[in-house]
């Protein structure tokens, strides 16, 4: 096909000054840019590049590196952190980046509320003086140090600071601003902001003064949405676009074959399952739902539907994740053994039960209608009439929410690439009603999720997840379906695009051929 | 004279009502017979097509992917492994039952209120007309999504949300040939004989409304089907695995450069069944509404 | 004889549609013909042929399904049936004008009058200046006798009433002095008291600017008035042709003597009408014979199977029907048909 | 005639009135909580609460509505529960984009429609007019999504003479400056932009443009052999006037007015009726705009922009009448 | 003198012209302005006069199937203006109607039997079997056959329609027939067939006809009474042959003049009048036809004529006439 992206139908009077001009096509428009106030990927992805953070992730993971905090040091205790800021880093606006910025920053973050600042509500408890705040102080101890003082110890906290909400701003942007902050963002990213056509694409140009030698490389990004994964591929294969997010597995095969165009694998940081409400029967019984787990194909799921481009899934966590239980063997695909489990808990003639089906794509579960369509062909070979059941996203998420199904497909990306981010936010007790969808509830393993939390010791705690895993496996509160890649594909002239795990990627040392 | 009254009796040996008539000319026009023909293949496709087809709808076998037309499978199979012709055959029956449905709930609603509107006429006219025109003035796919959106997707819903969407087109069309009727002099001839209001309008006006009806119906049908398509396309319709062909168009969409024959028959399949009612339609128009003849 | 100039001449005209049950002679085999400054009628009834006659002198015929089989309308020795599109578009309106039966829809109403006029003029009169055009059209609406003929020429036709817009239609007709007027029941949607303005009108125009004029009616009170032949038509074929007073006061062909009496008089209360029995024939639908031979008094044998011809009676009379045909005169008495 | 449109403008009121209303309590209907779509899946429970809260999503339906009601009045649609901003605002360029989609659409459909439809009655029973007509049925029997994908698949994909999507290059963006992009070029004789933007109409534009296209042609059609076998038809032709004249100048002007309602109604149907057309074709147009709200359950939104269309589309109704008035004198408004 | 059949006083239809949003009145069509009349039994009344005058409005309104906006209708001793809707289709068996378009008048949609079956069943005469007995021996009567009776409106001719039409109107054996221009939409021959037809009726059932008209031929054959209607009024009404022998009321002269003659023979004395009838909506002042008349005096357009008889069984409403009238 004629994709090569210098023809198709823009021509060539596209390429204008001889700029650098990337066109990223993802699926939606963002939100808004000022990150904190936003909890959705879309906005991230744009925000990523106009804002550092403290703390990075690493390139293609969740490891913790240097940031805008060149160092920093925990006490033994870990209620005291001590950072050390880069020099000479300037914001976009030619203000300075020092202690009292992050100092700023936080104060702002800390004086808002849930609505506000929903991440900030998530990742450190509260705001203010309220008790379940996790942070106690914050403290320029020099130009350029500053000291975090914790009320109680947080294993993830480092990483909750590498997340994109937590991008630092420019004190006199956002004070001047107010509400319009979002936008008009001002960072000291790689990118400065240049405009935002709603629902169209928002520009951001080359930051010169960026304080990483070198970078970025691009002269412009611009972020176009096109919500039809179709019409994006098109737009692709036209030229019209260089980079798109949210490719179908489906469509990796034509991608590959064409050698204008290259494929990026996204490391995988989710999970995709299919839930089963224990409060609801007759998965209130774990032999039921050990049965479930062995009369899916996963595997089979896996090849058609993620294009073999996923893993199948044994526990609630991706392996990239420390504190993953490799030692525990998934439930094998044995209709045979499914249909003993289910009369053991009498249940001989099969049973009817309401699958849920997501109705839109997301990146854990490429198209769950399809899967959903697979795992009732699976079920009705043991017996189990499944009945495929959709709802409007909004619907679907508020109906599985309050335990109205019997078993629904959904699935999590890691935010922050902690085992808790995944066990205790999705399977623990306290989360019933918001995203422990399965109404599961375990004492035992609500202790050690919770003595996990506060665990600074990296073994110790990776122990306790094992632990964790392990309960979950035996009552079986999910089939676990895959981990999946998501993909992206862009012409053969982008160079040194690294997929991040998180979804948001960071543009500064892509390049155009 | 006697020979005329001859003539008179053997011409009166066929006996034609005006529907009669109307088949008449109606099997005159050879588009109007061709639309008919394919309405009346796809129904008895609809009706008998499952029984013959060569694999069952929803029988998966992931091991066939994807496999282009041939002898096994005369339009290739799906990302399931399933048969398509099979598939195709078994929408059949889906879209003309929600394309019927669906027109017949609003024919019968639009009918109700329609009559009550024109024959009455004062305020329930006027509340029954302001309704048909602010539901005229929504954009009626949006207002469908919204129906759909309330009911929860699936295919009795989509039906719901079409018959909805196509109330107040029946509703004026009858409105404006009851009002019309209401004037003509059959109406007062049976007046004058002192026949009741409201057995009037049975035996008389109903009746002599019903033509336009019976082609707007038609049409109505083919633009159902397309809707319903186009709801199952958006996801509100039929839900997997249901052979819902606007629902195969939409899963198949990501295998239009590898696969194409995904979407072109499902494709071909909605545009045939369609067009069969619109030429019916036309052909109806031509034969029942004396206006249109020449 | 008269002396006047034949100017048009229908010979074997016949005309028919085709539709889906075959062909059907809605005009078969009519002759007569129209002397300068001559009011010639048409008379019939519903369905008899006089409109499709006159479209077809006017090439007017819709076609398909119409189409003239055979025949000729020579007009000035030229057969208009031969002409091209373009060379009969030059005759219609300028040569030969015609009005029609319903002045209510014959004005297009999106137009100013003054618009329709002025458009005649344009096509047959190039090289008329603007305000000749104009003058042209005021002056023939004075002729009609419109009142204020300026400014009725910015007016649109729904704001006249139909006897106005008759008026302006014989305007329209008049405006390129055509030699021949064909007048398709002009006065039949009209009210009698405007009826017969319409009529008074059309005949001093007759008479002022010697125009031949065609008067299609149905109604036998028009033609004893106005016209000075007659044309009797029935089911396609003209049945008697003769000078008015001729025509009324000794009819010959059955049909018009039925006609006659079945009229009632306004004059006079006849005790009991004439009626003649049976239905008016759809086109086509009798196929030999006579066509009047069902509803016919003194239809014999010969009148079921065989078609009379137009036989010549007297000078300037002619009669279709074998009562009259010189040879039938022998074996079958005059005075029956008398009597 | 003011007097006239002040009246219809009257009659609009209730309407529109009834149309938010019912608007209202469909939304409502629909399960599903904004807040929670707006902070998506990973959201806690607090910041929803709070958020909903913030959004006065905790009173009652009726201060709802009637504080949207009095919001109204006052010129303002609310904000956009998602992106916080003015809905009055934000819906300009949505509709903008809508708008020249439309109208470029349905000038195709016009231009071609009306001339197919004419000498298709003019050449009654001509092979153009079985053609014409055949095409014209099947372009009503196509389901446009359809018939959308397979052009851009040849029209861009395969033979990449014209773009898949959006409205204008996005290297090489236009300078906005009303958001009718063919308007801005011209105002800023950039033809080579033009050039661009007309090109990124083509596809979707004649998506969205053939079932009016294919309505319009049997519409007129049928409209044109009515009117020709009329009396003031055969009156023009006994003056002598030529057959185009006769068909150009009597007939047509007489035969559209039908027509004009259908082509009123048309566009008032494309501008909220384009959802599955602006998907497929990344247009940033309102349907799409108002869609997407009903996703995120952004209540503001679908109000505010469901009324916006109904509104326009009554306004187009009410212009098309006033047009009635200028093609035809026997129509008087008072 | 026995009582009239029908007696008609004072009666007025006028018709409201609304318009603008909320249907407001804007005016008044004045179709009938205050026409008084009587039909004895078992003659006919002819009622004549342009389009518009009002004619079918005033048949209409003698069956209620418009309500007189002021007025009275006395039929066979009954007010009928004063029944109530059940009574009045109750009455309706004694007066019934026949219409001027053959083509409109009977629904296509029912068979001849179920057309003419239909008065039958409304007003529950005689059982089923009867009724078919009825129906076919009406159908002989009217001239028709009973095969014809499972046979559709389309299938006939104009003038059988009519037949039909008429035959409708004698199911319920009523006392009077008001018909509206019963031939004005046939052929001539047709049409002397279907005079003939309800002459022979009239005397075989003892009839009593309203025969609504505008050919004055028609009206003078078939009438022994006729009343010339102009803009709403009855301008004259008066025996047959002393209104068309001596007619009075200049309209009525001015019509009958304008009439012509198939006899080219003929010469008559013209009274020519000039212009068209006014609007019913806007009607002139005083006597409604001095806008037209040519002996239009002062007077005529100020007051109103009185409607009386100037002699005997000959009234009309017109100024020249105020002196000779008896006191
Ligand atoms: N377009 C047509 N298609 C088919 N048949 C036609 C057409 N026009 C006329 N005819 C037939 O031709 C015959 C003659 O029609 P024509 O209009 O000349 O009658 P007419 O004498 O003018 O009657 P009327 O008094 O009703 O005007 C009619 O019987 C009619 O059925
Ligand atoms: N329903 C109505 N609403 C308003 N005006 C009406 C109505 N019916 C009749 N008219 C008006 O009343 C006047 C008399 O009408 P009517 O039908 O009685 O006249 P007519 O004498 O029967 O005329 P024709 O000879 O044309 O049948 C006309 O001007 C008509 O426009
Ligand atoms: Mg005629
Ligand atoms: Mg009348
Ligand atoms: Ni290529």
């Amino acid at each position: 096909s004629g994709g090569d992206s210098e023809s198709g139908g823009e021509g060539g009077d596209s390429e204008s000054g001889g700029e650098k001009v990337l066109i990223f096509g993802r699926g939606g428009d963002s939100v808004s840019l000022d990150p904190i106030t936003v909890t959705d990927g879309e906005s991230f992805k744009v925000t990523k590049n106009i804002f550092d953070t403290l703390i990075n992730f690493g390139e293609q993971d969740t490891e913790i590196e240097a940031g805008l905090a060149s160092d920093w040091q925990a006490s033994e205790d870990g209620l005291t952190y001590t950072f050390q800021l880069q020099e000479g880093v300037t914001f976009h606006d030619g203000t300075d980046f020092n202690a009292e910025a992050v100092v700023a920053n936080f104060e702002r973050w800390a004086a808002g509320d849930a609505d506000q600042f929903p991440y900030y509500k998530s990742m450190f408890g509260g705001f203010g003086d309220e008790e379940e705040h996790v942070i106690e102080s914050v403290e320029a101890t020099g130009d350029y140090e500053v000291v975090i003082k914790l009320k109680r110890p947080q294993a993830p906290f480092l990483k909750n600071l590498a997340m994109s909400p937590f991008g630092i701003a420019s004190p006199t942007a956002f004070e001047e601003a107010g509400e319009s902050f979002g936008d008009n963002p001002v960072g000291t990213g790689p990118f400065k902001f240049v405009e935002w056509q709603r629902n169209d694409t928002v520009t951001i140009e080359k930051f010169d003064d960026y304080w990483v030698d070198g970078e970025p490389k691009l002269d412009q990004v611009v972020f176009r949405a096109i919500p039809d994964n179709s019409a994006r591929l098109n737009a692709l294969l036209s030229g019209e676009i260089d980079l798109a997010d949210g490719i179908t597995p489906s469509d990796s095969e034509t991608i590959e074959n064409d050698e204008n165009l290259q494929l990026f694998e996204r490391p995988s940081m989710n999970v995709g399952y299919l839930g089963l409400t224990t409060t609801r029967e007759p998965f209130d019984d774990p032999k039921v739902r050990q049965a479930m787990n062995h009369a899916i194909d996963r595997q089979a799921i896996v090849d058609s539907f993620f294009e073999g481009r996923a893993e199948v899934a044994k526990n609630p966590m991706p392996p990239v994740i420390s504190g993953y239980n490799d030692s525990i063997e998934g439930y094998e695909y044995d209709p045979e053994k499914a249909k003993e489990l289910l009369a053991e808990a009498g249940l001989e003639d099969g049973f009817t039960m309401e699958l849920w089906a997501m109705p839109v794509p997301r990146p854990y579960m490429p198209d769950g209608q399809k899967v959903a369509e697979a795992i009732q062909s699976d079920l009705s070979e043991v017996g189990i009439t499944a009945e495929i059941v959709s709802y409007e996203w909004a619907t679907y998420l508020e109906k599985a929410a309050a335990g109205e199904a019997d078993a629904f497909l959904l699935g999590w990306t890691g935010d922050n690439g902690d085992a808790d981010n995944f066990l205790y936010v999705l399977l623990d007790q306290d989360n019933i009603g918001s995203n422990n969808y399965t109404y599961y509830e375990n004492q035992e393993l609500h202790d050690l999720l919770i003595e996990a939390q506060t665990e600074v010791d990296e073994d110790a705690r990776n122990e306790l997840y094992m632990q964790a895993q392990e309960i979950i496996h035996e009552d079986a509160p999910w089939v676990p379906l895959a981990h999946s890649t998501p993909l992206l594909a862009g012409g053969t002239n982008v160079i040194d695009f690294k997929a991040h795990p998180t979804g948001s990627d960071k543009l500064s040392s892509v390049d155009l051929e | 004279m006697a020979e005329t009254a001859a003539a008179d009796k053997q011409e009166m040996q066929k006996v034609a009502g005006p529907w009669k008539e109307a088949w008449r000319g109606f099997r005159k026009s050879k588009v109007a017979v061709v639309g008919m023909g394919i309405v009346i293949f796809f129904i008895l496709l609809a009706i008998f097509g499952p029984l013959f087809t060569p694999q069952g709808i929803n029988e998966q076998n992931l091991s066939q992917r994807l496999l282009p037309p041939s002898g096994d499978h005369w339009m290739g199979t799906d990302d399931f492994g399933r048969d398509i012709l099979s598939r195709v055959v078994y929408g059949a029956r889906i879209s003309l039952w929600v394309g019927f449905l669906a027109v017949i709930g609003s024919v019968v609603v639009g009918s109700i209120l329609g009559i009550l509107a024109g024959y009455y006429g004062r305020w329930v006219d006027t509340i029954i007309s302001r309704l048909f025109d602010i539901m005229l003035a929504f954009p009626s796919i949006l207002l469908a999504i919204a129906v759909v959106s309330v009911l929860g997707p699936s295919l009795r819903n989509a039906l719901i949300a079409i018959a909805i969407i196509n109330v107040p087109n029946f509703g004026r069309l009858i409105r404006s040939k009851v009002l019309s009727i209401k004037e003509d002099e059959y109406i007062m001839s049976a007046k004058a004989i002192g026949m009741k209001d409201n057995r009037i309008l049975v035996s008389h006006i109903l009746p002599n409304s019903m033509a336009p009806v019976i082609v707007q119906g038609t049409l109505a049908i083919a633009t159902a089907i397309i809707e319903a398509a186009a709801l199952g396309f958006l996801g509100l319709g039929a839900q997997a695995p249901s052979p819902e062909w606007g629902k195969m168009l939409a899963d198949s969409r990501s295998y239009l450069t590898n696969a194409p024959w995904t979407m072109i028959f499902p494709g071909v399949a909605i545009m045939l069944t369609v067009l069969g009612f619109n030429l019916m339609g036309d052909g109806l128009r031509d034969a029942l509404d004396p206006r249109m003849k020449s | 004889m008269d002396e006047r100039k034949t100017i048009l001449d229908v010979k074997g005209l016949r005309t028919s549609f085709f539709t889906d049950d075959g062909e059907v002679p809605a005009v078969d085999n009519v002759d007569f013909h129209i002397r300068q400054g001559e009011v010639l009628g048409i008379v019939g009834e519903s369905g008899c042929g006089k409109s499709v006659t006159s479209l077809s002198i006017m090439g007017l015929v819709p076609s398909p399904p119409g189409k003239i089989v055979s025949g000729e309308i020579l007009f000035q020795d030229k057969d208009l049936t031969k002409l091209s599109d373009k060379e009969m578009r030059q005759i219609r309106g300028d040569d030969i004008a015609m009005i029609f039966q319903e002045p209510m829809t014959s004005l297009n109403p999106l137009f100013t009058i003054g618009n329709q006029l002025r458009e005649a003029l344009k096509i047959h009169k190039k090289d008329w200046s603007k305000s000749q055009i104009q003058e042209r059209a005021v002056e023939m609406m004075k002729l009609v006798g419109l009142p204020r003929a300026e400014a009725l020429l910015n007016d649109y036709p729904h704001q006249l009433s139909g006897g106005m817009r008759q008026r302006v239609m014989i305007a329209m007709a008049l405006l390129c002095d055509p030699k021949v007027l064909i007048a398709d029941e002009p006065t039949t949607a009209l009210d009698v008291t405007i009826q017969a303005q319409i009529l008074k009108l059309i005949k001093n125009l007759n008479e002022r600017l010697d125009t031949a004029v065609l008067l299609i009616t149905h109604d036998l009170g028009v033609v004893a008035e106005t016209c000075e032949r007659v044309v009797v038509m029935y089911a396609g074929k003209v049945v008697e042709e003769g000078p008015v007073h001729t025509i009324f006061n000794d009819p010959q062909h059955p049909y018009t003597r039925g006609l006659l009496e079945s009229v009632p008089d306004m004059r006079f209360k006849k005790e009991r009408l004439y009626s003649i029995p049976g239905n008016v024939p759809k086109p086509g639908s009798i196929k030999v014979g006579c066509k009047y031979a069902a509803r016919c008094e003194f239809a014999f044998d010969r009148c079921r199977v065989e078609d009379p011809a137009l036989y010549q009676t007297a000078e300037d009379h002619k009669t279709r029907c074998f009562l009259f045909d010189p040879k039938e005169a022998e074996s079958h008495d005059r005075t029956v048909v008398e009597s | 005639m003011l007097h006239y449109i002040g009246q219809r403008l009257l009659q609009l009121i209730p309407v529109l009135l009834g149309m938010t209303f019912i608007v209202f309590m469909i939304i409502r209907a629909i399960p599903g909580d904004p807040a929670q779509v707006i902070l998506g899946q990973q959201a806690s429970e607090e910041a929803i609460k709070a958020l909903r809260t913030s959004l006065g999503l905790d009173n009652p339906w009726y201060i709802q509505y009637f504080d949207y009601l009095k919001g109204l009045v006052t010129g303002d649609m609310g904000d956009s529960l998602r992106t916080r901003s003015p809905v009055s605002e934000e819906i300009w360029p949505y509709l903008a984009a809508t708008f020249e989609l439309s109208l470029f659409a349905i000038i195709i459909a016009v231009v071609i429609g009306i001339n197919a439809g004419i000498i298709s009655a003019w050449f009654q029973n001509s092979w153009f007019d079985y053609t014409a007509m055949v095409l014209a049925l099947i372009g009503v029997s196509m389901p446009i999504f359809w018939l959308g994908l397979m052009n851009q698949w040849i029209f861009s994909i395969e033979l990449g003479i014209l773009p898949t999507t959006g409205r204008e290059n996005v290297r090489d963006p236009i300078n906005n400056i009303t958001n009718f992009y063919v308007l801005d070029t011209i105002i800023q004789g950039d033809f080579n932009q033009l050039a661009t933007v007309l090109k990124h109409l083509v596809l979707p534009g004649t998506a969205l443009a053939t079932i009016p296209m294919a309505i319009i042609a049997r519409m007129t059609r049928s409209s044109m052999l009515e009117v020709m076998r009329s009396d003031y038809v055969r009156t023009a032709r006994a003056k002598g006037v030529k057959m185009f004249w006769v068909v150009y100048k009597h007939a047509l002007k007489n035969a559209i007015i039908p027509v004009l309602t259908i082509i009123g109604l048309q566009m008032g149907l494309l501008l909220g009726g384009a959802i599955l057309t602006e998907t497929i074709f990344g247009w940033p147009g309102i349907g799409r705009y108002i869609y997407e709200a009903i996703g995120f359950r952004d209540y503001p939104v679908i109000q505010s922009g469901i009324l916006v269309v109904a509104f326009i589309f009554v306004m187009i109704n009410l212009f098309v009448d006033l047009l009635y008035g200028l093609v035809d004198p026997r129509i008087k408004y008072d | 003198m026995t009582e009239p059949l029908l007696k008609v006083e004072g009666l007025k239809k006028y018709f409201p012209v609304t318009g603008g949003m909320f249907g407001r009145v804007k005016g008044q069509v004045k179709a009938v302005d205050d026409i008084s009349f009587y039909v004895n039994e078992g003659e006919t009344l002819g009622i004549v006069g342009e389009s518009g005058c009002g004619k079918s409005t005033t048949g209409r309104m003698l069956m209620r199937l418009l309500d007189p906006t002021e007025g009275k209708v006395t039929f066979d001793g009954q007010e009928l203006t004063s029944l109530s809707a059940s009574e009045m289709r109750k009455a309706r068996r004694d007066i019934q109607m026949v219409f001027q378009d053959p083509y409109a008048s009977l629904n296509p949609r029912h068979s001849i039997e179920k057309i003419l079956m239909e008065p039958l069943n409304v007003h529950n005469i005689g059982d089923p079997k009867e009724r078919k007995r009825k129906v076919h021996e009406f159908l002989e009567i009217v001239g028709l056959s009973s095969y014809h009776a499972k046979r559709y409106p389309h299938q006939f001719s104009g003038g059988q329609r009519q037949r039909i039409g008429i035959a409708r109107a004698l199911m319920t054996n009523p006392k009077l027939i008001i018909a509206d221009e019963p031939v004005s939409a046939l052929d001539v021959s047709i049409q002397a067939q279907v005079l003939n037809l309800m002459q022979d009726l009239q005397r075989d059932l003892k009839l009593t006809y309203i025969f609504i008209a505008h050919d004055l031929g028609v009206v003078r054959h078939i009438s022994d009474r006729v009343g010339v209607m102009y803009l709403g009024n009855m301008a004259e009404l008066a025996d047959t042959e002393s209104l068309y022998e001596k007619p009075l009321h200049p309209y009525t002269q001015a019509l009958l003049s304008a009439v012509p003659v198939p006899d080219p023979d003929f010469v008559r004395e013209e009274v020519v009048i000039k212009g068209d009838v006014p609007s019913p909506a806007n009607p002139p002042s005083g006597c409604r036809f001095h806008t037209r008349c040519p002996f239009k005096m002062d007077i005529c357009s100020q007051e109103i004529p009185r409607f009386a008889e100037v002699e005997p069984g000959h009234s009309v409403a017109c100024h020249l006439y105020e002196e000779c009238r008896p006191q």
